[in-house]
């Protein structure tokens, strides 16, 4: 059968049909997908759809990252979550939706923020680790905004190469302050679920060295051009210490108070 | 020189909440080229409203703000020294976070 | 409090404070939706995302029309569906879903395939309904691309409009007879659900005269200016007789095999 | 005259499976000016690899062939008799249905 020697069993090879039928996903990028890890940084407004598909469409291993607990005023965007679980951790109630839709995946509960403290113990659970070749897809949604772009991925630029200097603090709102229009953080964590499955199964062209900018008002949506790696950069370039700074970035937006959302990395490529 | 200028992420706040402004200049006077250091204070006196730091820090933009020349980083054209033509299109956008 | 004469209760205030926050959404606009029906056509790869995010966000009353049951190889992609509802009324999985999520929001169960026979019978069921003025948000996605506009849209092309000729079944293929990755639907589905929001609340400028054609693999997104309103459209225009032809668009879609997946219907807007 | 022709919805199936196409065309003799209705027959010369008819039908597409000139639907700018200009990006998609 077209499965040999990729370890699908039959079960695998009928829920993944439509998957399978496509001539550049196939059998290959399926067998890429069930074979790799990705750690979601959020259960809220982004990780609340990438967790669904990234468990529906079969990641092999996903780890789930979030210290909240669901609040009714989370319900209107962060659709993974049901009113039975208001009052319980976001990283309980998120793994029993992914684990309702596909009891295949691994699921791994990590309930803490995702702190410079942490960041490396966190990560280290998984094997076969490089950091310093950990693609990051990064997503964001305030108001009737959106922006996703991947950082870190094969030569492309890291956080630090787009933004050397941090912004100052009050120029980063959040949405857990200010507004949100709840479908606009479901178009931008699909996008980066997208995303993540591209890199995991080694299938298209990541938005690696581009950025999506979204504006739900107007219905409009632009992918531009941004720099690439810099060879001065302090976190990736050639004179960086990789051992000591692989965690800089991280450092980086734990420091700006703006954590990054959903962050599938993808491990094990 | 006709430019459609864009703000968005948030700095159009800075700009009487419009995020697109068409808007029609020259170059400074004994200069033959308009460039995005001219714009930039250009933009600072004429559309920009309250809050100016959170638009510029010195000669250039504030960091977190990416500025795009026709949907290109100007990291990519020169920076301060992207020269403008015609119908160019300048985006300014603030970096978001969260979700 | 600035709620005064819009109605919404303590609890409402707080499950939707944050699109409250936002000066162009508003109380005004959370008013607007919660007064809203939205009629979705198909709990399929689209619907999936749509429903979660129309009844997280409050849409007052949302009808779920499908006749099929939830299998094994739809869960890649239609993740409002779990494994415990195989064999089940994907309308009756659907409804919970989204009752698990705002139990404030009505639903109603259309456990028929939306056929020309019973069209008008299903959307008559919705008070103040006016078919020729009813906006349609049409989407689509299949293998790794998908495609979304808005007819019907005050003044704006119907479908006949733009396609005054039928396009050869042997052109139609359908998701559910060749491949789809999954989180493509779940991309334009989110979109589908975004334009029935802002149709239903009257905020922003929705996607009509103009589409937005999605390819994943190269993750390019462009926005197109499609033809306007044709005065000689058999369906809409000045010599269509609206009373007999007001549901020739949907019949032909049936006709072509083609049935339109998420179509929420803005009744009573 | 240097065009980019992109094929959508499928239709890049009858092209060898490559949806972006860059072409250098002039118009036919005689003619000054290159329409849309020499780039189809162009197209379906020389791009067109199997089922012609999933393409065209008679001197036009197909029912259900979207036609877009530089972002923008042919029948604004004269379907066939739409002229084109070096640099042009022509799009050819076949509508989707389902999901
Ligand atoms: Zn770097
Ligand atoms: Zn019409």
């Amino acid at each position: 059968g077209p499965a040999t020697g990729h370890g699908l069993a039959p079960d695998m090879i009928y829920r993944y049909s439509r998957q399978l039928l496509l001539p550049s996903f196939g059998v290959q990028g399926q067998a890429n997908l069930l074979k790799s890890s990705v750690l979601v940084i959020g259960a809220g407004g982004l990780g609340s759809p990438a967790l669904l598909y990234l468990a529906a469409c079969g990641v092999g291993r996903i780890g789930i990252v979030d210290h909240d607990v669901v609040e009714l005023n989370n319900l209107h965007r962060q659709i993974i979550h049901t009113e039975a679980y208001i009052g319980k951790s976001k990283v309980e109630s998120a793994a029993a939706a992914c684990r309702a839709i596909n009891s295949n995946v691994e699921i791994v509960e990590h309930r803490e923020a995702f702190r410079t403290t942490n960041a490396l113990d966190i990560v280290r659970k998984y094997p076969s680790f490089h950091a310093y070749k950990l693609p990051l897809v990064s997503g964001a949604a305030l108001g009737l905004e959106g922006q996703l772009t991947v950082y870190n991925y094969n030569g492309g630029p890291c956080y630090r190469c787009l933004f050397p200097t941090p912004p100052p603090t009050t120029a980063c709102q959040r949405c857990s302050d200010s507004g949100v229009l709840g479908v606009v953080p479901g178009v931008i964590g699909c996008l980066q679920a997208l995303e993540a499955v591209k890199i995991a199964s080694a299938v298209g062209d990541p938005l690696s060295g581009r950025m999506l900018l979204f504006d739900a008002l107007s219905a409009r949506m632009r992918i531009v051009k941004i720099r690439g790696k810099s060879a001065q950069c302090e976190a990736c370039g050639d004179k960086a210490a990789l051992n000591e700074r692989q965690f800089q970035e991280i450092e980086y937006e734990i420091f700006t108070q703006t954590p990054f959302s959903t962050a599938p990395l993808k491990l094990n490529l | 020189m006709k430019l459609t200028l864009e703000f968005g992420g948030g700095l159009e706040l800075l700009c009487d909440s419009v995020k697109i402004h068409n808007v029609d200049l020259e170059p400074e006077n004994g200069e033959k080229q308009l460039t995005m250091k001219h714009l930039l204070s250009w933009v600072r006196t004429n559309l920009i409203k309250e809050r100016p730091e959170m638009f510029m820090k010195g000669d250039s933009v504030r960091p977190g703000v990416l500025v795009l020349v026709n949907d290109c980083d100007w990291e990519l054209s020169g920076q301060l020294d992207t020269t403008l033509e015609d119908k160019d299109v300048v985006v300014f956008i603030s970096t978001l976070h969260g979700g």
